[in-house]
């Protein structure tokens, strides 16, 4: 029988309610982020970018959209006949089943889907964040290591290392401790929640958590502590490249923005490591003779007649004559009315700004404005919105 | 619901886009930033319902195969029906057709074994908008033989020479097909045919000799049958030279010609490609120009078309200009009235300037 | 904004517990018949030859087998740009969100899917039933009727009648009553559980369902009655094919030896109207020199070396010499050793049976045997089975 | 791990198999009971995880076309990499290459483009289960330029005196490579190469006015470069001919040879057809035969293989033959070392027995 050596299982269950209403109908993975993309198409096309064709992607909370999305996995070069992308729902058994009641019990549901690949390793991944990383490298490393479980690091500045889950590592690169958010840290090694395990000793823990009346079934809180407390080999594998959590309005902002700076530490055209995604079926974007567009991302269907200022614009959207659009992400097919001003915004899909609206603040400190489905207006707001 | 298949006939489009048509065939064309020629055709079947097309290719059709593979793109991937290319594969010492009959002969399976009772055949070369349902239904309703699309042209234009046109009646029966240059009812080389005369048409056209089924089976026999002619109200465009594809593609820079031939209900479909969004940097300044996916805008650009990929360096200047894909334009380079085909570039400091009649055009992965 | 005349939704979340352990592991619609083909290729394959291209499958118990043989439906030329296949699973939603309580919630929490669609007529089937029927006819039917529902009813013996959801209809087709396996039948024409409704009235009454606190949330108990107490237009449409419930042991293994019939009622090779399956890759089947096969369907991928009578094989199974099978059907990839004998049984997929075995009763009358995934033998048994 | 891509060149293959090739290559040709030749040159291709497979086809490819599609059924169907059949659709005037060096110098892009380091060259007559990563693992233990493949067979047969022979130093070295017709040491058509050490052997040979890259830019300069011989053991057939068809054909009725072919590790993939299960009624009698799906069968068959949907009427009787899809065998018709092609039909009562030696083969969709 063939095995795999690494399955991924990517997390995509979470519901991101800091992101406000931009999840109200959508799953956190399915985020819009970078004029084009979902946040999931990062992590999804990490692994088609490091050879590793075979995914459990793990849902739960409104996963239509994201099934949709994701269908077969073509988009992502992962509609493979062994293994490719499969989306893994809670489920009902003939004894019980249930809900995932917590990251690892997920995973622990879903021993059947993965022992069908008889996998050497188990990848773990969120889907919660920008980055662009070759797993096959930090593979590479667990398995030369002789790890049972490596954990991604990234350096974080010292002064916000207590925000972060923070691992204390030994001169090799050993794990010794992990610090949940710790008010003193010792060191500034934050986890990324991604994790490879040998999948023999994550499905014994597994199993054994699942036991456990008091645990919260989570993978930083039970799982890492428990292998620690056993003194298993856990390495940190150091990642150095541009990463960004983008669980809240304001870094969901910011990240896009990172796309507009002089050096973003993000390359989006980069055909070596290309980050695939469901492509939209619009024609050119058209920009007008009346416009002025100055350090933007536009995507295809755009229709612009107004002033785009270092902004990101999704697909279809329209822009008419008057309007200025600064400091902003307009997510696709938003209709935007004459002379409106919109500064320091992310607009959500398929909203319709009318004529002559104003939104957002443009001092620099002024919180992020999100307007979203229903016309809801979080921060600041001076707009006129109808869907 | 009737059924429709559909037949897109390249064997007498003839390659006079000069530099444009060296290496693929006029249907290959790129086109509006993101397009193929024949994507526009392709569309028009799959929006009016036909689930089975065969492409009849003679030559340069390779880069044809690479962009339509089966057909996924025009959600024509089926296991009934879906897209078929048709290159000139032929090995039966007995077969005795000749011209475009060779096409319908050898592939006649296509049209005995689809279940659809009437057959669109098209060409590539002319660019609109149109369902055919509404033209079966016209068909139908007249009881003729064959019906034929034209387009009533308001101006006409040099590449309406090469065209037919048709002498029509009151009552909508074509009289005549010729080619008077005066005559402003442009055939659009689409017709629609009951599955079964076609048949009979292709087979009797062989056993006399014919080599071209309009001209010998439809135009040929025209005192004898019934065609009937729809007239195509929206907008149109006929591509078969260099200057009426450049006239044509700045056409779509004007609001309601773009929004005429791309609309939500009718989608035009095609190959899509990964590419990022476009990035305008702080010093680029465009204007009234139609930019595909992928671009990096760094200069000046006004009343152009940017397919995938372009690069515009700082300073460079491009007007009244079309660049196909991943074209680089470097520092300061100016370019006016010109169509740069794929993957060229351009050094900087370079002006290439044509005239607005006669666009200056640059063959594939030149380096100027 | 396109839309579609009719959307299916197909019922599969059902556990069928009748079919005993053949579903321990898989939901109802993917149990194997045939030869080839599971439950669902059934209404599946009539969707696509009856020109309905957008399907919602409802899933809930055991689904991922179901999951990754649905894919996105190309199997069933399904993978459509707009439309196609999609799998519904439960989910949470942001106020709540839950497991389907009911045949009716489960189209009610999937309003927004069909929504997408903006249909005007709904079709309900249910994954448990194997037929070949044109559903174009019946919405031609409903329509021309101008009904607010049409219900697909079959006419079954009298003496049968009182087993099944009776409809009692006036002249011209209209559904008066409805009887839940009535004791004394007014009318031998069953519902098969087949349902086109119009959208708009569907979805009022499952919202009005919804809030009814005593309601079990079901086409048959609930929706039907409270439209038919509404006076609304009910009609039944005759289906006079091939229909055979499969959710039991006894009328699975029924159905399987139909196919064997001088006149079978289900023909599988109908080119006009195929049944569309995942088709495994084997090699071609081999029947050996000292192998029998008489009155039999045999897949890709077998090896006979011993007596196959009125039996149905599926791919992959090997029957050793001097084994005799009769009047049985062998599921997936189960190895027969030598000199084994097979009566009237039921083999799941993967068994393994050993040399000398004795399974099932060849007496007409006997129960039939079913050895399930484990190695259990249901009813009569001398068997000797490893898995 | 060396990343692999395929190149499979059918440009010097001919067309020996008679009726079988009249209108399809012999990759095309169909084979063990629901595949084509070419099927198991891919599916090692894909076994081998080669990703990324290109054909270089000359004539009579449309059914290999229709067969491979976009390479789906080889889990090839790919945004990088995949499977390209590549016709020879050549426009370019400045094109000096002859031969089959026109297909590697049109498609040279092919070859400069893929990520992989080593290209496996291999045609479709060689059928054999075969890993090409332990080819590329005594290549490069070997340290020489070129690793070819060959078979030591164990009795020379008709078939071997077409292809080529090598003589092996104790080192695994070739000293020569030949025709010598007692020579058991048959090359299979297929050899290992480093992707740049290719590209140069192609533009070598054109500048040279060469028409054969094996020929002239590998056996032609023998002494000069080091080929190495990579010995397969396992199950082999050459079937360049109706007789090595026939014969390797029916080698599969034997488990053992079955067995090595088709093994669980390495697949073979193939397109895959809607067919219902084959049906075997009570009057059939069916020994010692390969049977598709979708067959029905009444009468008596032995020593045979039955393609996809063939139909045998009762009172039929079958023997060492081989019958394509969809054929139908009327009642109480009598075939006898027959090969018949795709839809044929043979009418009640009729009788027709060839040589055990020489099959009596029908082109298909005769009825007779």
């Amino acid at each position: 029988m063939k095995n795999k050596e690494c399955v991924a299982m990517l997390l995509a269950g979470g519901q991101g309610t800091r992101l406000k209403s931009l999840t109200k109908k959508i799953a956190k993975p399915a985020v819009y982020f970078g004029g084009k993309y979902r946040i999931i198409d990062f992590p999804l096309s990490n692994c088609t970018n490091s050879g590793i064709d075979t995914v459990g992607v793990l849902t739960q909370y409104e996963p239509l959209i994201l099934n949709n999305y994701i269908g077969i996995g073509s988009s992502w070069d992962l509609d493979r006949s062994f293994g490719g992308v499969s989306v893994l729902p809670p489920y009902m058994q003939a004894d019980g089943g249930g809900w995932y009641s917590g990251t690892a019990n997920a995973i622990y549901r879903n021993m059947e889907f993965l022992d069908q690949y008889n996998p050497e390793h188990v990848l773990i991944l969120s889907g919660d964040h920008i980055y662009k990383m070759d797993y096959n490298h930090m593979l590479e490393y667990h398995i030369a290591a002789e790890a049972d479980a490596t954990i991604s690091v990234l350096e974080v500045p010292w002064s916000e290392a207590s925000r972060f889950g923070i691992m204390n590592t030994n001169d090799e690169g050993r794990i010794t401790e992990f610090d949940e958010k710790p008010e003193f840290p010792l060191s500034n090694l934050a986890s990324m929640g991604v994790y490879i395990f040998k999948w023999d000793v994550l499905k014994r823990y597994l199993m054994e958590d699942e036991e456990k009346e008091d645990s919260s079934h989570d993978f930083g809180k039970d799982i890492i502590p428990a292998l620690l407390n056993d003194n298993k080999k856990l390495n940190a594998y150091t990642f150095d490249g541009y990463w960004k959590d983008v669980g809240t309005v304001d870094s969901l902002w910011e990240a896009n923005m990172d796309l507009l700076k002089e050096e973003p530490g993000l390359n989006l055209s980069d055909n070596k490591w290309r980050i695939y995604s469901k492509n939209p079926n619009q024609p050119a974007q058209y920009i007008a003779s009346s416009a002025t567009v100055r350090n933007a991302l536009i995507n295809e269907g755009c229709r612009i007649y107004g002033t785009v200022d270092t902004s990101v614009i999704f697909y279809g959207v329209q822009v008419a004559q008057g309007s200025v659009i600064k400091d902003s992400v307009i997510m696709p097919n938003v209709k935007i009315g004459k002379n409106v001003k919109i500064h320091r915004a992310i607009i959500s899909e398929g909203s319709v700004i009318e004529d002559n609206s104003v939104v957002g603040d443009s001092s620099p400190d002024s919180q992020i404005t999100l307007v979203a489905e229903e016309g809801s207006v979080m921060a600041s707001s001076y707009a006129t919105i109808i869907k | 619901m009737d059924l429709i298949a559909g037949i897109i006939n390249l064997d007498h489009e003839q390659d006079l886009l000069e530099e444009l048509t060296y290496f693929r065939c006029g249907a290959a064309v790129p086109f509006a930033g993101r397009y193929r020629m024949i994507d526009f055709t392709i569309s028009n079947m799959t929006n009016s319902r036909i689930e089975s097309v065969a492409v009849f290719a003679r030559r340069k059709y390779r880069s044809l195969m690479d962009h339509m593979e089966q057909g996924k793109s025009w959600d024509l991937d089926r296991q009934r029906g879906g897209l078929f290319i048709l290159p000139p594969d032929w090995n039966d010492p007995t077969d005795l057709s000749r011209g475009d009959l060779q096409h319908f002969h050898n592939n006649i399976d296509f049209i005995r074994r689809t279940l659809a009772d009437y057959i669109v055949v098209s060409g590539s070369q002319n660019i609109c908008s149109i369902d055919y349902r509404d033209v079966l239904e016209s068909h139908k309703e007249s009881g003729a033989d064959v019906t034929v699309v034209y387009k009533k042209v308001e101006e006409l234009q040099p590449e309406h020479n090469l065209a037919h046109k048709l002498t029509i009646d009151d009552s909508g029966q074509v009289m005549a097909i010729h080619n008077d240059q005066q005559s402003k009812n442009v055939y659009m080389d689409m017709y629609i045919i009951e599955r079964d005369y076609l048949n009979y048409l292709v087979e009797n056209c062989i056993a006399h000799g014919c080599s071209h089924l309009f001209l010998d089976g439809i135009k040929g026999r025209l005192p004898d049958i019934h065609i009937n002619a729809y007239e195509h109200e929206g907008s149109h465009a006929l591509i078969n030279s260099v200057e009426s594809y450049y006239r044509n593609s700045r056409k779509l820079l004007n609001e309601s010609e773009h929004d005429e031939l791309f609309n939500e209900e009718s989608p035009v479909f095609t190959k899509v490609k990964n590419e990022a969004p476009s990035h305008y940097a702080f010093s680029s300044n465009i204007n009234n120009t139609l930019v595909a996916n992928g671009c990096t805008l760094e200069g000046h650009v006004e009343d152009s078309i940017l397919f995938r990929g372009v690069k515009v360096g700082k300073g460079a200047v491009i007007k009244n200009s079309i660049i196909m894909q991943r074209c680089e334009i470097e520092e300061n380079a100016v370019l006016e009235n010109v169509i740069l085909d794929k993957d060229c570039s351009i050094s900087s400091g370079r002006t290439l300037i044509g005239a607005p009649e006669k666009p200056f055009v640059v063959a594939k992965r030149k380096t100027m």
